[in-house]
């Protein structure tokens, strides 16, 4: 029986949990003993955690964070002979490969959608994460495309506290906006570069009574309770779908194949998103 | 100059509100502003109301961020499994007693430290949350409507300045609570003997206080109040994860000292920790109104808090 | 005699609290090499005074010179510098650190490779201290908090004297401390005198100032009202010019004899510290104990109490079986305590008097238990410190703020407050000045007039043999004998504490 | 009797060292593993001993965690900027020292209550660790190789059952750090007086020690400490983003609690700091290699913590 460790300082995100669920799927198809393993939040002790599965010498790692601020732990790993994959982590030459959705792709299509709908013009408060690598690109590219713009002008760039989750913090962020915009149509549009804020925003807007302004609200990731926003019909209109259970089951075969003696070549691993809207918000 | 010693940080704080209000006059000062700032405080409120009632007899509870987690959890797995409002409503504030409960036990009979019982016992049902939950977050139609349409509802109060004005149910709780705790620690002789331990443990002891007894329940209470503020914050965010409590219990110790500064002789004060809600909470909604950039809103808090609270003790010279 | 330049001279010393006055241009003039005695009623203003020569307080105005010399001491370290040293009223002790430690608080250790402090020479030296008040039982190294509190007290004293200075200040030094241990410190303070240095001596023992003070300084209300030598006033003068009234006599008489029934028994009661122990005390009688430190009083009454486990033994109270769990359910019996430490164990120091008052008895001073009732509750406290003339603003004023003696009355106040059937009593006078003391004997009366029984435990001789009517005596944990006090002389009551045989046991 | 009350929590701990190396005795009690231990807790193990020199007065420091977030941060933007590393750790120690002396100011000059000053302070310097980042984590080609290959590095020991073992560097400077506190809580004149503050803040300032001046010296040294263990977590991330040492505050704060229930009357020791830390670091080792569930685990941590402190506690009934 393989001994296979997945290691992450993010498990109370969403989307984690999706990986996890969708690799243990295939680890017990494969009779893998499987070890999650939470760092809550704290990358160092992802080092310390992977020194220990190395001491304990399990046959495979699987890390979800960015592989450069763990070399320390890849480095023993690599030393004792053992395979380190990412599950949405980052290139790394240190790393088997890495399975991952495109972060770039899936921020030009919610920035693109929002500027599509409001027709080029008005005034859009972002909620951005900067500390976070994957979301951090989101919001460079969203800044590109409504840089682009010049009638389309970025009101208050946020950053919500996320130690709850990020709902209940960004949607006092945006009552406060909110009451300092009290004009309808001073706020065109909410992009938010993942859902949480967004929710967090539509609460703000339907609770202010000002959802019938038309305010477009995008997210990323489309996660259960967003997609019922959106199928709801209400301000809350796109996010877009990463295939989370795609990448832990990408991520899983690609142990597989590594135990099986295989080499795998490409240091990136990408797993198709999708755009979610009403339309296709129930599938 | 008394008057300065015992007043100053609240002159600081009425300093913060006039600072906003002219810098806003249009929606800081407004009805509905401040009705939003009641019901965003509210679930910090409660747990703060309850965090008061520990922080008298001079102890701590860190546990109440990952017990508020922990109720939310638990009602919302029992709405998801079919189960009445009611009755996950029910179990879930009796979860939040039991572990207040268990606080208590290991405080006041085993002898732990409040401070370390409780980190124990933060990692503990914060834990219990991730295992119950499997660590999913449990939204959407597990969720019944009602339960998150309580949050978002309220009692109207008429029209203000042409806009519809209604007291959100949140904030009813959380008044509800302030009045219960102050009742209980200004007017009982419960409260009486919590500040008399607070003040001097082995004096209320040889005083014929039943001192262990008197822990075990404020504890709860804690415990109570935690997981009450965890429904409130599962109701407004309509879904659970276990770790959306995390950030009330810093905050609510915080509120219950800035209250102190505010106090003859430092002791807690229900109506105190109110003040320190609220001032937090203004902060908040007063710098974003202001579109302080995110940061540098969190060093200007701390700025203005320290400000707020130094006013107050420069004037209290030690001789 | 010519008069020579005074050490110290202060005048024109006032200094009031949020308004309320404390002192009110006292003054008070020291000469070298003598031993003077700062006299006055409780909340006369003594200890401020003194905290005012300490740095401690800032005054509102004085006038402060030494050796003539005009002075300003805003600081500890100022009054330290000028060659002052200081006991304070109040204990202040770091329990938790070594006697050595605490001797050399607040100055620079010995030290090694001019960083590492040097523990062999530090122990050495506080051994010199130690030596100079002729202790050997006291080791350096042991933990402060493991002392009596007269040892504790004989550590504060070697830490004033551990280097030479001007003028030595003792606020109430031999409170906790045995007669012997008092005839040691006198006989170093005399040293003090004849080396021509000088003391400044508070103390509510009269006989003790009588014997020792050259000279006294009366202050009443926080005004000086008289100075002069001791030698020619007599003792009764000296109380009336404290207190504005004469008190005849020391003791109050007892009103009745104890009765024949039987208040409370102990059968071989034994606890931690304490061996078997049999006593019975009757309805109004009060009975001492004494002996040296740490032959077991503390446990017993603790033991009687509920907070120490009986570990073998009966307790029999108004003749029905009596085993408390715990001090609440000894004052639900009935049983009240006065303990040893007002600050440490009797008081919540930033609560209101009223509030600590009826903290033992908020089941009846409350409605239905539960609601409380300031105003009833402030009234009843109110009468009740009236009846001891306690010093203070009114019943609402936080205990931090009265003087030693007021504090300690409050909580003499609590024990009395709801007619006990027994009175345990640690020290009870302790700080209480001459009036008060004899208020406080009456009070005592009155309880067992009524048939109630009161145990008390006391260092100072002339109040065990004064006010009870036995008194059993303790050594190495267990009573040993108990005797009659009436007639009993001071000199017999330390040789029975000592185990030495007199013609008197009873 | 007296063995159990004093030594109790540590044959709690000890009790626990016992069962992991029954249950992983390939593995546990080696060498190697031992080594990895000092490496992983040595970063908590410097903050902490910062902590204890301000515990020992009786007070505590939120800021920790931020300050060594900070200190990172601001060491990374400095190499990024292609600053020299001695430069750049310098100036990070500074920043510490100086955050340790402002919170010392504002608790010892000001008089603010050490919760809530270094509660704001913690705010400030986080939300300055993300105003000087921009809120980015820094990392990959921005930060020197030497840097990173630092905390990677040791002195070797040679062979051990046919392993190479070396001596980390981060553990020695964690030793450094624990003898220098040591020497400067057990053996100096001005640890000596930290202790008599915190026995009795009242007896220490009449015996003419300079309460406010130590205080606010002893609040450096704590930043300083802060911002030391913020340079190691930098430098075995390889990088530093401005919320990384957020979880070191608690945990220190933990150690040295932990440590206090271990000395006599209860007051933090260096020493007992350490075994402290050690205790989260092995159970943290020990319960991953026991491939236990990480929810399982977070129970597992609290209720060991409880059973092995309450041991010791209930040996102490006095009555
Ligand atoms: N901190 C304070 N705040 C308010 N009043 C105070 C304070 N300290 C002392 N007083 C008041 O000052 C007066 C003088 O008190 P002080 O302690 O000097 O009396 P004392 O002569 O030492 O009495 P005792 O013999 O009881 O020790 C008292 O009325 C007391 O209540
Ligand atoms: N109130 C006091 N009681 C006892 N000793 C005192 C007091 N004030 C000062 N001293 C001692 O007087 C001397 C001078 O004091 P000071 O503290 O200025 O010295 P220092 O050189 O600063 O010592 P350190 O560097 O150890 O603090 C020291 O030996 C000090 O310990
Ligand atoms: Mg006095
Ligand atoms: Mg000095």
């Amino acid at each position: 029986q393989a001994k296979v460790a997945i290691v992450t300082p993010y498990m109370a995100q969403p989307g984690t949990q999706f990986y996890v669920e969708a690799f243990q799927a295939v680890a017990d198809e494969n009779d893998w003993d499987v070890n999650v393993i939470d760092t809550a939040g704290d990358v160092a002790a992802v080092i310390s955690r992977i020194e220990d599965l190395v001491v304990q010498n399990v046959d495979a790692i699987v890390i979800n964070v960015d592989p450069t601020q763990v070399t320390a732990g890849l480095q023993a790993a690599k030393d004792a002979g053992i395979p380190v994959f990412g599950m949405d982590a980052g290139a790394d030459p240190l790393l088997v490969t890495n399975v991952t959705s495109n972060g770039y792709a899936m921020a030009a299509e919610t920035s693109t959608y929002v500027a599509d709908r409001i027709k080029g013009e008005g005034n859009v408060v972002m909620f951005v994460f900067e500390a976070f690598p994957p979301v951090q690109v989101r919001g460079v590219v969203a800044d590109a495309v409504f840089g682009n713009y010049p009638d389309i002008k970025v009101l208050d760039r946020v950053t919500p506290d996320v130690s709850d989750g990020g709902i209940a913090d960004s949607r006092a962020k945006m009552e406060a906006i909110l009451s300092a915009n009290p004009e309808p149509g001073s706020i065109k549009a909410v992009w938010a570069a993942w859902d949480q804020p967004a929710l967090g925003a539509l609460q703000a807007i339907e609770d202010a009574g000002r959802s019938g302004e038309g305010i477009v609200i995008t997210g990323i990731d489309a996660n259960p309770q967003a997609r019922e926003a959106i199928a709801a019909g209400g301000n809350f209109e796109a996010s877009v779908a990463q295939d989370f259970s795609g990448i832990g089951a990408a991520t899983a075969d690609a142990v597989a194949r590594v135990l099986a003696g295989e080499e795998i070549l490409q240091s990136v691993t990408y797993v198709p998103t999708k755009l979610i809207t009403k339309a296709n918000a129930t599938e | 100059m008394v008057f300065i010693r015992r007043y100053g940080t609240l002159i600081g704080f009425v300093a913060i509100l006039v600072f906003f209000s002219v810098m806003l006059p249009a929606t800081f000062p407004t009805a509905r502003n401040w009705l939003n700032i009641t019901q965003q405080t509210s679930m910090l409120m409660v747990v703060a109301a309850g965090m008061t009632v520990v922080m008298v007899m001079g102890d701590f509870d860190l546990s109440v961020g990952s017990a508020a987690s922990l109720a939310g959890i638990v009602a919302a797995l029992m709405m998801a499994a079919g189960q009445p409002i009611w009755a996950a409503v029910s179990i879930a504030l009796a979860v939040g007693l039991l572990g207040g409960a268990f606080n208590g036990a290991m405080v006041s009979l085993v002898g732990i430290l409040p401070f370390i019982a409780t980190l124990a016992t933060m990692t503990m049902f914060s834990g219990l949350a991730f295992v119950v939950s499997g660590g999913k977050t449990i939204s959407g139609r597990a969720i019944p409507e009602d339960f998150g349409n309580f949050a978002r509802g309220g009692i109207p109060l008429g029209d203000w300045g042409g806009v519809a004005v209604s007291l959100p149910n949140l904030s009813i709780i959380a008044i509800l609570v302030i009045l219960v705790v102050w009742i209980l620690l200004e007017q009982t002789t419960f409260g009486r003997r919590l500040y008399a331990m607070g003040g001097n443990m082995e004096a209320a002891h040889l005083s014929g206080i039943a001192v262990k007894r008197l822990r075990l329940i404020a504890f709860s209470l804690t415990g109570l109040a935690a997981a009450a503020g965890g429904l409130m914050y599962a109701s407004r965010v309509a879904s659970a994860n276990p770790v959306q409590g995390s950030g009330l219990m810093l905050n609510a110790i915080a509120a219950v000292f800035l209250g102190t500064t505010m106090s003859r002789h430092g002791e807690p004060r229900i109506l105190a920790t109110v003040v320190g809600v609220i001032v937090l909470g203004v902060l908040d909604n007063g710098l974003t109104q202001l579109s302080v950039d995110s940061y540098i809103r969190q060093v200007l808090v701390g700025a203005l808090i320290l400000v707020a609270v130094g006013a107050g003790s420069l004037g209290q010279k030690r001789r | 005699m010519a008069s020579p330049v005074p050490l110290l001279s202060a005048t024109s010393v006032t200094k009031a609290y949020a308004g309320i006055p404390a002192l009110s241009g006292a003054s008070l003039v020291v000469a070298p090499g003598e031993i003077h005695a700062l006299m006055g009623e409780n909340g006369a203003g003594k200890s401020t005074l003194i905290k005012i020569l300490a740095g401690v307080v800032a005054p509102d105005t004085a006038h402060i010179a030494i050796d003539g010399a005009p002075v300003t001491i805003e600081s500890t370290k100022a009054a330290y510098r000028l060659g002052l040293r200081f006991i304070h009223q109040e204990f202040n002790v770091v329990p938790t650190l070594s006697v050595a430690e605490n001797i050399f608080m607040g100055r620079r250790y010995p030290r090694r490779a001019s960083i590492l402090v040097d523990w062999v020479e530090l122990n050495r030296q506080a051994q010199r201290a130690l030596d100079r008040l002729g202790i050997d039982h006291i080791d350096p190294r042991q933990n402060l908090g493991e002392l009596g509190l007269g040892d504790q007290m004989l550590v504060r004293i070697s830490a004033a004297l551990l280097d030479d200075a001007k003028l030595y200040v003792m606020d109430e030094p031999t409170a906790a401390l045995t007669a012997d241990e008092s005839q040691r410190l006198f006989r170093v303070l005399r040293e003090i005198r004849a080396s021509g240095s000088s003391v400044l001596y508070v103390s509510h023992r009269l006989d003790e100032v009588m014997a020792l003070c050259d000279k006294a300084t009366v202050l009443r209300d926080g005004r000086s009202i008289d100075s002069g030598a001791l030698a020619n006033i007599t003792h009764d003068d000296l109380v009336a010019l404290m207190i504005g009234r004469k008190v005849e006599e020391a003791y109050p008489k007892a009103v009745a004899e104890p009765r024949d029934t039987t208040v409370f028994a102990a059968t071989n009661l034994a606890t931690l510290g304490l061996k078997p122990t049999s006593f019975s005390l009757r309805a109004g009688e009060v009975l001492g104990i004494a002996g040296l430190s740490g032959s077991g009083q503390g446990e017993l009454i603790r033991a009687i109490f509920g907070d120490f486990r009986v570990t073998s033994g009966t307790m029999s109270l108004d003749n029905a079986p009596y085993a408390p769990a715990s001090p609440a359910a000894a004052w639900q019996s009935g049983v009240a305590y006065v303990p040893r430490e007002r600050r440490a164990e009797g008081l919540v120091m930033r609560r209101p008097i009223y509030q600590n008052i009826t903290l033992a008895h908020l089941k009846r001073q409350s409605r239905a238990g539960t609601w409380l009732t300031p105003g009833r509750e402030k009234r009843f406290a109110a009468d009740l410190g009236a009846n001891m003339r306690l010093k203070a603003v009114g019943p609402a004023q936080d205990v931090i703020e009265l003087s030693g003696g007021n504090q300690q009355k409050v909580v003499f106040a609590k024990a009395v407050a709801g007619d006990p059937r027994l009175l345990l009593l640690e020290e009870p006078t302790r700080g209480v000045d001459v009036g008060a003391k004899f208020d406080i004997y009456s009070i005592i009366r009155e309880r067992t007039a009524k048939g109630a029984g009161v145990i008390l435990v006391s260092s100072d001789l002339p109040e065990l043999i004064g006010i009870c009517d036995r008194i059993a005596i303790m050594r190495d944990g267990t009573i040993t004998t108990i005797v009659d006090a009436a007639g009993l002389g001071e000199d017999d009551l330390v040789n029975l504490c000592y185990g030495r045989t007199t013609g008197m046991v009873a």
